[in-house]
């Protein structure tokens, strides 16, 4: 592939793969070129796009489980290798933008400025799509009781400090026939500026209200003082190793932990992703969103009846033009993938910790991928 | 320090050579004991067993009995520690510490047993010290100064106020003079009569009139070749020793005309 | 022990009682010690106590740290962990490894210290040997901030520099794509060359200045005095200095997850695609709590590498050392 | 300032934003803490180390063993964390609640405490003087709060200072046993005969001419432990206050722990409206430069004062 | 080597400390000088200005002109490499290079040039250097181990064989049989002597009867006290002033009666 001469300016793109060849890629490129199917249900099949080579993405580490199922079964099946690197949706978006990857993954939409300078970097209008949609969790650590339910207000008092003991009368309200031990508790919070934690305390700030919860939403935990630990591993390990600890972390990921319903309409829910699906298709688009850049402003009071509030989506970002039209049809591809049914599935078959997306919101994810130029 | 030094067949090894074989003497108290012989004979390895200093080397190891003042320095649960504290050393190269000055290297092993000297006795100690190893005038007005930023027989000279300054009981010179010039060389052999008087002083030496001036007994080593041991072949007065010896290869050794 | 009694038996591991058995030993020979044979013995005695103390402490962790490695890690390490990548990690029946992770390391690591060494030791004989005035205080002043750099700070620093040098030769948006394992290895130089040359400083001091008289004495050069005598003898510390350096750097994970990425699949080229090193094989491994096995795996791996080169130097180191005395 | 309070997401204390001063010396507490606890205890464990290897152990059990005390160097820092919080962890918070039983009450009778009395919280008790000061003053070392510990695992800067020490150690025992390796025999000799003791004969030759060997093996501990980031990560639960509570979690962070935190979500903004959130981070590295420079200084200076006394001399 | 060396109003310099003060003399080529003096008065400072040694001691630098077979060694342009290969020395105190076996020590200066030597030819040199260092019996088994296992003499004569394999005009001398047994020094001093038939020496010793018995021409040293600088007090043929000097001070020195 890319010889180390630094004669080499008509492969911008990096290469691992050896199977890779220029005259596949000149083919390819002419069999791509058919016509984008306007509303069509299915998008360009992707072995017709003619991927190959390689593909770079960054962004937020909440997908990386996810990309990894992604990534393994796109090169499996079209022989394209895929890089994602978790370095966190703040560097994603920046990396995206930079022009230093094709597609990038993140927590948390892009505002006005972002989304101008991409289109910038892109020469193009840009997708926004909600590909990853994944149930936050509420998982703890008490001997002996397998099964709890919180209210939003017991979620804010606990995380705030204001109840530090189990037996408090508060959670107790709430969980009658269970036996509460005696045991202080241990808050476990994200050390890292987290779309989690901001999902989780806009959360707490819808269903609880100000009152209860008197801090911003913010990607940073905004009370000190307090045990934390990086990424969702580390503060699911901690809440594993702790007895009275508890915490929010991504719902694939808790392990072993039980994880406490939370209240909806006045019922407890524990969550699936069925329940967390719902709620994306129950909340309205943002203010600035198009047919291509699919934001949702989630409604996460818990009035949606039969839907799991506490939701985190996670968004891919790509360009809809690129230079090289290779690097189009690889994103084209695996975006697709990553739409479609099989994609979703396989996601959550392997840990991602995905709800697969509603086919509703798929049929108009779809549309949007088509929209990516590939001649 | 009453009763001299008692070797008994003494062997000392290093690893599995045997450098030196079966020497017996009786060291003289309060007196100075000349070993003489050529280079490589064992003079300096035996000089060493009479410390414990040859045991520091790795692998290196003695056999036989020496009793300094009716104690076995050989003995079981002798501390090598205390043996040293009681005789002191002079090195063939001259090694001052360089970390420390020059006051501070003549109070060196001193301070070791008496922690809390006063200031007038550690200066005292100093002058009496750096004066009988005749480097008094030389250094006085530097005595802050590195000890290695002395000349080579400076150097030695401070050496030797060193191991004067821990009053030993026994004191082994190993070619003190050799690199010193001849007003230090006399200053030091009048120290040696000096201390005679109250110390038992063993020194080697590859100058032959000075064995004859300071001592009053000599030991000579000879060694048949090389990797043979070295042995003590004769062990007289040092009057004896020069003008009559008994044998044949002591009398072709000092009949050179070296001085 | 009377404050253990009061503080009650909860809470009191193997551990605890341990130490304060090393230190109620301690204490108590020491104090014999005293009454015995008097206040410098007393001291010697405490002091090696402590000595040997000291090193139990240092190795328990080691141990330690080794055995839950080891136990956690050996099941998976077969040959197939050693020569197969991660890619397919989420399929049924695939085999995955670190194959691509041990390329990784390797290949940056080897870069890494053969740009380090030479200009570790070149610094440092210039510091040593030929360093006066205001050029010898900057670059002892260059060391001295050098010695500081937070890892990580370097892994920013070569993100930040590299593409910009690449652009004159590659071209922008190719240049900003650049995430290889040669920007791993700048970054990784950053680090390891201030140990390098602190670590050789050190032991071109201690070779006695005689020996280069010596040398001079003979009509040797400056230069072939400093390469064949002032190196030579300095060697086996220098060659101990550059494989704790090694091992310092081997172990780097912030600042490669920056520079050179994370990939699945094998890369055997340092200047173009992201690279897999060990460390961020593990630390990817290790954020999934599915694929925690492999990271104990990846551990053991660097590890055993490790102790390879380590064994591979001090062979080296042995042949050079100064004979005789000691 | 404003600017940068209102750009910086992450420039704040609970909810309270502040400015790049004051959250530069809130990390830089912590990171100058966690190193400086971590060399007041590997310095004198790696010394004893090399000691023991150069000294001590029978040469070939030291020779081993020293080998052995390398490879903790090549551990990856991520390796510890894992360590640090399955098997160091359970060790030590016994240990630290040991510390807080025996010590507290003695803090009580010094400085005082505070009580409630009819829900007022009131300070009482205490050494006058000392119960004012340890009221009103938040930096104030000697109060009870010194030695508290909170619920759960002891994910406090103690514990994150006996990681980065046990991680600094073979840095500096591997220089410093080459050091001491090189002391001329002529000199120990010289030391023996004099009737020294081992350890009086390591503190006559092989320590005052390792000095400088030694305080380099510190520095370079010491640009580790400053610069360590993944381990503290994982053993210590982050904050950001300036004060003594070694014990007590989500007090303390580090400089490079915190520029790996942000970093990920830190945005460079766009091109034409630059966000100040990465220079900020990056200027925090830069004040670790400063900060390592001017101890590396201090450190020069040392052993420069007394060049003439070098060992190479010897 | 024709000329000698031509020395003229040489200051040697410490830093600011001016050790050895206006010394100008000529020695002769192709015979042996002996220098002597007592200790600190600055032989050795001024030994080592004769091959520009001294200026490698950090501050240390000379003033004035030495002038060795016509050329100025302290000319501008002149590489004190060159002048050391051609002026080679022997030190106070034996410094075998410890990484090197006793036959490696010996071809030290050629192999450290990487000068091209075939087998044969080394092993020659080697022996030729051991004999005249009459070191060659007691090593000729042993040429593979390392130089520092010898004893202090025995380094010092290897030594001495390193200097002479590089075979050099000059041969400067200090102290070289101050650690050296009677026949080692006999072996030494005969050496001299049959190596001043090709080569000037000159030779630094405390040993009167040494400089007596192997030097054409003598030069005293002298101090007048701690700080003062060094003087070459008197220079000429051995016998006048070993019978009839011409300075009190000379007379007073060699009127001692040591050896
Ligand atoms: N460290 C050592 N290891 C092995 N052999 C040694 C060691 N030191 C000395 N020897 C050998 O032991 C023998 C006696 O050496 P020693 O130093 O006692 O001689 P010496 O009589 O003092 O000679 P000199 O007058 O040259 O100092 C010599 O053959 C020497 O090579
Ligand atoms: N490296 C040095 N730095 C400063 N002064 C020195 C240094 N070396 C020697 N001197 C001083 O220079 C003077 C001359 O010293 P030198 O070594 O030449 O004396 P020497 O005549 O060779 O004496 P010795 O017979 O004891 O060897 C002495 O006063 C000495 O202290
Ligand atoms: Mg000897
Ligand atoms: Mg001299
Ligand atoms: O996915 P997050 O790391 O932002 O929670």
């Amino acid at each position: 592939a890319c010889s180390d001469t630094s004669e080499g300016e008509e492969t911008p793109d990096v290469t691992t793969d050896a199977t890779d060849e220029q005259t596949e890629e000149e083919t390819a490129d002419d069999e791509a070129s058919t016509e984008a199917g306007g509303s069509s249900e299915l998008p360009t099949p992707i072995a017709d796009l003619g991927v190959s080579g390689s593909l770079n993405g960054s962004g937020a580490s909440s997908q990386a489980n996810a990309q990894q199922a992604w990534r393994d079964n796109f090169s499996a099946d079209f022989g394209v290798t895929v890089n994602y690197n978790p370095t966190g949706s703040g560097t994603g978006r920046e990396q995206f933008i930079g022009g230093a990857v094709s597609f990038a993954g993140t927590d948390s939409i892009l505002d006005e400025e972002e989304l101008a300078a991409a289109a910038q970097r892109c020469g193009s209008d840009i997708v926004e799509l909600p590909l990853y949609i994944s149930p936050i969790a509420i998982a703890y650590n008490v001997p002996g009781v397998d099964s709890l339910n919180l209210s939003a207000a017991n979620v804010a008092a606990i995380f705030s400090g204001e109840i530090t003991n189990w037996n408090d009368e508060a959670i107790a309200a709430d969980n009658e026939g269970v036996e509460l031990p005696d045991l202080e508790i241990v808050p476990v919070n994200r050390a890292d500026d987290s779309g989690t934690t901001e999902n989780f305390v806009q959360y707490i700030i819808e269903a609880a209200g100000e009152e209860a919860w008197p801090y911003e939403a913010a990607d940073a935990w905004p009370i000190s003082g307090t045990q934390s630990a990086e990424k969702t591993s580390g503060v699911v390990d901690l809440t594993t190793q702790t007895e009275g600890a508890i915490t929010y972390a991504d719902a694939s990921q808790i392990g072993d932990l039980p994880a406490a319903n939370v209240e909806v309409n006045g019922e407890f829910l524990a969550y699936s992703p069925e329940a967390a699906a719902a709620i994306v298709d129950g909340s309205e688009p943002t203010a600035d969103a198009t047919d291509l850049i699919l934001t949702v402003d989630l409604k996460r009071d818990g009035s949606i009846a039969d839907a799991y509030p506490v939701v985190m989506i996670s968004y891919i970002v790509a360009c809809t033009e690129y230079e090289d039209a290779q690097e189009a049809a690889n994103v084209k591809g695996y975006l697709s993938y990553m739409a479609s049914d099989e994609g979703q599935q396989a996601a959550t078959a392997a840990g991602g910790g995905n709800a697969p997306i509603s086919d509703d919101l798929q049929s108009r994810v779809f549309p949007a991928i088509d929209a990516i130029v590939t001649e | 320090m009453n009763e001299g030094i008692d070797v008994s067949n003494l062997n000392i090894y290093y690893g599995d050579f045997l450098a030196v074989e079966d020497v017996s003497m009786h060291i003289a108290p309060r007196a100075t004991t000349a070993l003489i012989g050529p280079s490589g004979c064992g003079k300096s390895t035996f000089l060493r067993s009479l410390n414990r200093m040859h045991e520091v080397i790795p692998g290196a190891r003695v056999e036989g009995d020496a009793i300094i003042d009716g104690k076995n320095i050989y003995g079981p649960g002798v501390d090598p520690v205390d043996v040293r504290a009681s005789v002191g050393m002079v090195f063939q190269r001259a090694n001052p510490f360089p970390t420390m000055s020059i006051a501070d290297n003549v109070l060196a092993g001193a301070k070791l047993n008496s922690k809390r000297m006063s200031k007038s006795e550690a200066e005292e100690l100093v002058e009496f010290s750096l004066r009988g190893a005749n480097l008094w005038e030389e250094v006085k007005d530097r005595l802050g100064r590195p000890g290695s930023s002395l000349s080579g027989g400076q150097q030695q000279r401070l050496c030797i106020a060193r191991a004067i300054a821990v009053k030993p009981d026994v004191l082994l010179m190993d070619e003190p003079c050799s690199a010193l010039d001849p007003i230090s060389t006399l200053a030091i052999e009048d120290l040696i009569r000096e201390l005679e008087k109250d110390y038992t002083i063993v020194i080697v030496t590859h100058n032959m009139q000075q064995a004859a001036r300071v001592s009053s007994m000599t030991g000579f080593f000879n060694i048949e070749g090389t990797g043979k041991p070295g042995h003590l072949i004769e062990y007289d007065t040092t009057d004896k020793i020069f003008s009559n010896p008994s044998k044949k290869a002591t009398e072709d050794y000092v009949s050179g005309r070296f001085g | 022990m009377v404050v253990l009694n009061g503080w009650g038996t909860e809470g009191i591991t193997p551990t605890a009682t341990a130490v304060l058995t090393i230190v109620f030993y301690l204490v108590l020979s020491t104090i014999i010690s005293f009454a015995v044979e008097g206040r410098r013995y007393a001291t010697d005695r405490m002091v090696s106590g402590l000595i040997v103390t000291a090193f139990i402490i240092a190795v328990a962790p080691l141990i330690s740290l080794i055995w839950m490695v080891i136990s956690n890690g050996y099941s998976e390490l077969t040959w197939e962990f050693l020569t197969n990548d991660r890619n397919g990690l989420t399929l049924a029946d695939h085999a995955t490894g670190a194959g691509h992770a041990l390329v990784g390391t390797l290949l940056i690591t080897g870069t890494t210290a053969l740009i380090a060494v030479p200009l570790g030791v070149m610094t440092a004989v210039y510091l040593v040997e030929y360093g006066r005035g205001p050029l010898a205080r900057t670059v002892t002043f260059l060391v001295d901030i050098m010695t500081g750099i937070p890892s990580i700070v370097a892994g920013l620093f070569a993100a930040a520099m590299i593409p910009t040098i690449a652009e004159y030769f590659v071209g922008s948006s190719a240049a900003l794509q650049m995430k290889t394992g040669f920007m791993g290895s700048v970054a990784l130089v950053v680090l390891m060359t201030p140990i390098v040359i602190r670590n050789t400083e050190e032991m071109l001091r201690i070779v006695p200045n005689e020996l280069r008289e010596a040398s001079y004495a003979l009509g040797v050069t400056k230069s072939r005095t400093i390469t064949k005598v002032v190196l030579r003898t300095a060697l086996p510390g220098i060659v101990s200095g550059v494989v704790i350096a090694v091992a310092r750097i081997i172990g780097e994970t912030a600042p490669l997850l920056i520079t050179t990425g994370t990939t699945n699949v094998f890369n055997w080229n340092l200047f173009t695609g992201y690279m897999e090193t060990l460390p961020t094989y593990v630390y990817s491994s290790w954020s999934n709590q599915a694929t925690r096995e492999l990271a104990w795996s990846g551990a053991l791996t660097l590890i055993l590498l490790v102790l390879l080169l380590n064994l591979v130097a001090r062979i080296i180191a042995k042949a050079f050392a100064p004979k005789g005395e000691k | 300032m404003e600017e940068i309070q209102a750009d910086v997401g992450f420039a704040r204390v609970g909810s309270e934003p502040i400015s790049f001063w004051s959250f530069a010396a809130r990390a830089l507490w912590g990171t100058v803490l966690s190193s400086l606890m971590a060399l007041v205890i590997a310095v004198p464990l790696a010394i004893g180390i090399a000691l023991f290897i150069s000294h001590y152990a029978p040469r070939r059990l030291a020779q081993f063993l020293g080998y052995v005390i390398d490879l903790l160097a090549a551990i990856p820092s991520i390796i510890y964390g894992m360590w640090g919080m399955s098997t160091l962890e359970p060790m030590l918070r016994p240990i630290f609640s040991w510390i807080e039983v025996t010590f507290r009450p003695w803090l009580v009778r010094l400085a005082g405490e505070e009580v409630q009395v009819d829900g007022d919280a009131v300070w009482q008790g205490g050494l006058p003087g000392f119960n004012y000061a340890a009221e009103h003053w938040d930096w104030w070392p000697i109060t009870p709060d010194l030695v508290d510990m909170s619920a759960g695992p002891a994910r406090n800067l103690a514990m994150g200072s006996v990681i980065l020490a046990i991680m600094i150690l073979p840095i500096i025992t591997a220089l410093c046993r080459e050091v001491f390796i090189q002391t001329p025999r002529l000199q120990e000799e010289a030391a023996m005969a004099l009737g020294a003791t081992r350890w009086e004969m390591i503190t006559m030759t092989v320590l005052p001419m390792g000095r400088s060997g030694m305080v380099s093996a510190a520095m370079l501990g010491l640009g580790r432990a400053l610069g360590e980031t993944m381990a503290l990560l994982m053993v210590l639960s982050a904050g950001l206050e300036i004060n003594f509570k070694i014990f007590g979690v989500g007090q303390h962070s580090t400089i490079a722990s915190q520029i790996a935190l942000r970093w990920p979500e830190a945005s460079a903004g766009t091109p034409d409206n630059p966000s100040l959130e990465q220079p900020f981070l990056i200027a925090l590295g830069l004040l670790l430069f400063v900060l390592t420079f001017v101890v590396n200084f201090i450190a020069r200076a040392i052993v420069n004062r007394r060049k003439d006394f070098s060992g190479a001399n010897a």
